[in-house]
């Protein structure tokens, strides 16, 4: 399960890291990604979802992805109905608490089409973590007595040879593509991401592959005014498609906050009837419209002003 | 939803884990009661307490009426001090810092032991439910207080899977298996207030809430507490403190 | 030599991490110092050194201090001289590439009154994260095979329990203290660094007491609209100093350059008599001067302004 | 100063290690030459060549004229696309993304390991040096070129300690100790430019500079190059080259 060194080096090796322009559309992007990767995803439940992207793989019928995420919230259920991925690592699988338990991920998991391997939060951040340092494990001191650690294979009790102490190993993830929403970036692929990052910074530098959808493309100038703020640099980036509303239904930070109204109507649909209820949604909001656009003029125009007039508030202090 | 008097069992519990928390903690607040009861303590007796959100957020003061529907979304952020990545504001618990977490629970049993995980046999449960996310963590690596609903089917002898461990199987379980901070401190109901034996690790009831009487926390208890007959009564929930909660939570998000 | 976890929690368990005030002068945060502490020092080579704080340490006449740095230049000659300190952990450890080896360094290690231990460069960054993440080591895949490796007593050859790999475990390195300059930080201690942050984030969450310097106080309000630019929280932090060109005559991102004729002063009384040199330098700069105004005085207006100008033309792009 | 023609060792050594440097790669750049080298391909053959500096710098591009005096300086971090801690920027060496390691050197031994630690016996040395600061992090995780002064005492069969590994005892013994990837690729000095053969991982020179003669390299050289009768020369460095190189470093402040 762990990449050796050797091949991970290799692996980096053979990337074109230079600076060049990686502009594509999300179709193009979407053939980046192969049936059978590792696809992680960036953002956190219902917070910088790169939907759009998720979206693109999903129309274009990919299969077997194996997905990972800090914290999975509907587009867990709907990778599982699209029979995209049949299984996803992460540590909380639901659409949000307000939301209930989702029974799109009930009805997957519980009658085996798919499954949820479960890790703790902070043992996915340190997976990534470790995989983005070049190391293959790293040490920690949760999940220890757990039945959660019970369940997993590819972790290692491990006495630490400097105080006898006791410790978990967890081991690195490397995953083959990284799908990650910014709220900005250039051309080359320097993502500059505000507010919460999540693990974001990581996923990308533990990836083979990284693709960014961004709400805008700015100049690598600007970037260069404030390198500072750089989250992740284009050496790591494969693909940069820009998404305006990339994370509708889901929020990004400064820009929009999730739309409510939209979530509350997939709970209410998919909790009536699961499997029906998705099919419904898939059919309705991934399958029938043309192109992005036509996704966001379902979602309404005045679904869009509440998000991003209530998004841009949090800079009202 | 059962109501003692003029609140509800949600705002009950709510004033009763707030009052838990002291002013210059650190608390890492889970979503739902925790982070309402967390706000509320700032807006009440506890200015200075630092609420920390496994989103990635240090010391933030959530705005009444737009409570967040998770703890990694830009409403955890309002007056933040600091915005840090989640593997980083996880390992504060590892590193020490924080004094209390504080979460909501599905299952627990007698140990401490809580499952958010699978109701049933985890090969083949009745009921997947969302798992750990932050709880194991923050339960292995922090004193914790836990708020949850008091019915039986939650309160058991032995949780059907443990997610976020209280003391194991009792005793130095919890110190043997190599978990050598934190551990469970109180269990926050609609019914009472709950510690554990400081041997034995069992849970046992501190308080009992305004009307209730030992009898129906047993009665609503998959195992034996051994409630003496002089627990102490907690103070009713005050005109003051529902106000302040009322006004943080107006669409009853989390109070209903 | 590493901290039980056990002692490290009740450490960090006992400190006051609440939302305070802790603005103190130099002389009252050098009292927060004990002899025979380990000093764990920000900044690199001549960028961001507390210098105001050694300045203090070194008027206060601290002894026996354990000194650890990412590179060391100039203050390690000072620590060395001024009998602060006989123990330097550090990668790299002379004035600066362009100043030649260091006299004053080459002096005390080659007689032996003083100990320079040399880790890598990105090892001591390890070992300031392990301890910051409250791990007892970090794996690392540098260091093998070389003789850096084998004069360091507190290191473990390692083989990976996941892929059989050969790797290195270094230990944590929680210091007692961190002494960090900043551009700008709060009453409470929540600061907002520019630019190069070097090791400082992670030697701040894993030492038990930080002592900030800073080049400005502001309020917690600004800190507060911008919490994605804070890179050390409040609670790790117990005292707040206020102090002007604090790093001079190094330099501070965006605020001031090197103080270049300075240090090539410095460099020329040293290398002609290390041990006279650096003595007169110590009785003229650090001893005799009634406070930090008056040491800026002695560095001279004209190089203060020179070295502002510098330093704030990095904006100009 | 020793010079060649119209330029001096440093400018030689500059132009002949820039050289190397191909557009598009990503090179680790130490203080010194291989800063001012890196720096000058930018501006002639490789402008989309990525500077790393450890002090945390990913991609800047230097100013003529105000060349930093370490790479841990604001001065570094010109037009940079990204800054990042130094752990993070070496980091990067050990996640692979970095195609060349570049440094300077004091002392080298035939199987391209480097010391700046000590001269003499590391116990009691005749001189401490500076240190290995990121150079053996640098040396073992990339590919590397050294730029250095050829003298005699600096081209030893075994260095007096080992900061920065070369191919440690030759052969298989630097992959043995647990260094899997990286390693010497070129040496460049002010008299050739070195490489090392496949098998033994013994230094050999594979081209001379203008009018340098093998004789001259073996003779500044502690230890045995074999050189042959059939070695080709570099192509000396052009006006173009040398009038690039000296409007970086007009103070001469690493070329004199």
């Amino acid at each position: 399960m762990i990449k050796s060194y050797a091949q991970l080096r290799a692996e980096t090796a053979a990337r074109d890291r230079s600076l060049r322009e990686k502009v594509m559309s999300l179709e193009d992007a979407a053939a980046l990604v192969q049936d059978g990767d590792h696809v992680a995803i960036g953002g956190c439940t219902v917070s910088r979802t790169p939907i759009a992207m998720l979206w693109a793989l999903i129309r274009a019928r990919k299969q077997d992805l194996e997905i990972s995420r800090s914290i999975t919230s509907t587009e867990g259920d709907l990778l599982f109905a699209s029979g995209a991925s049949r299984h996803i690592q992460t540590s909380w699988f639901s659409q949000g608490i307000v939301w209930g338990v989702s029974k799109v991920m009930r009805h997957y998991t519980e009658s085996k089409q798919a499954r949820f391997e479960e890790w703790s939060h902070m043992s996915m951040g340190l997976r990534y973590r470790a995989g983005a340092m070049g190391i293959p494990f790293m040490p920690m001191r949760s999940m220890m007595g757990s039945d959660v650690a019970g369940q997993l294979a590819d972790i290692k009790p491990f006495d630490c040879p400097f105080t006898g102490e006791k410790l978990l190993l967890v081991p690195a993830l490397n995953p083959d593509v990284a799908l990650i929403h910014v709220q900005r970036c250039d051309a080359y692929g320097n993502a500059q991401i505000d507010g919460l990052q999540f693990m974001d910074g990581d996923i990308a530098m533990a990836a083979k592959r990284v693709i960014l959808t961004t709400e805008r493309i700015v100049s690598n100038d600007q970037i260069r005014r404030a390198p500072d703020h750089t989250k992740i640099p284009f050496i790591a980036v494969d693909a940069v498609v820009e998404v305006p509303y990339g994370c509708a239904p889901h929020e990004c930070y400064g820009l929009y906050e999730p739309f409510f109204t939209h979530l509350d109507y997939y709970a209410e649909i998919t909790t009536r009837d699961a499997a029906g209820g998705v099919r419904e949604y898939l059919d309705r909001y991934y399958y029938a419209p043309k192109n992005w656009a036509a996704y966001l003029e379902l979602l309404g125009l005045d679904n869009i002003l509440s998000a991003a007039r209530r998004g841009r508030s949090i800079y009202d202090v | 939803m059962s109501r003692n008097g003029s609140y509800t069992a949600s705002e009950l519990l709510a004033v009763m884990s707030c009052r838990l928390l002291k002013d210059g903690q650190t608390v890492f607040a889970g979503v739902g009661i925790p982070l309402l009861a967390a706000t509320l303590a700032q807006r009440l007796h506890a200015p200075g307490l630092t609420i920390l959100f496994e989103g990635g957020v240090l010391g933030p003061f959530v705005v009444a009426g737009e409570l967040p529907p998770s703890t990694n979304e830009q409403r955890c952020t309002r007056r933040a001090n600091m915005l840090l990545t989640i593997t980083d504001v996880l390992l504060l618990l590892q590193r020490g810092y924080v004094d209390v977490g504080f979460m909501g629970g599905a299952q627990i049993d007698c140990h401490g032991n809580l499952n958010s995980s699978f109701i049933g046999d985890p090969a083949k449960p009745k009921i997947r439910l969302p798992g750990t996310g932050g709880g194991n963590d923050i339960a292995s690596l922090a004193q914790m207080i836990v708020a949850m609903k008091h019915e039986k089917r939650r309160f058991v002898e032995k949780v059907d899977f443990i997610t976020s461990p209280g003391f194991l199987d009792g005793d130095t379980s919890r110190r043997d298996s190599g978990l050598v901070a934190g551990g469970m401190y109180r269990v926050v109901t609609d019914l009472a207030v709950l510690g554990f034996d400081d041997k034995s690790k069992r849970m046992k009831v501190l308080a009992l809430h305004p009307g209730v009487v030992g009898r129906s926390v047993q009665d609503n208890t998959g195992f034996d507490l051994g409630i003496g007959s002089d627990v102490p009564a907690t103070e009713p929930p005050s005109e003051r403190e529902l106000r302040a909660l009322r006004e943080l939570d107006p669409d009853r998000l989390y109070i209903a």
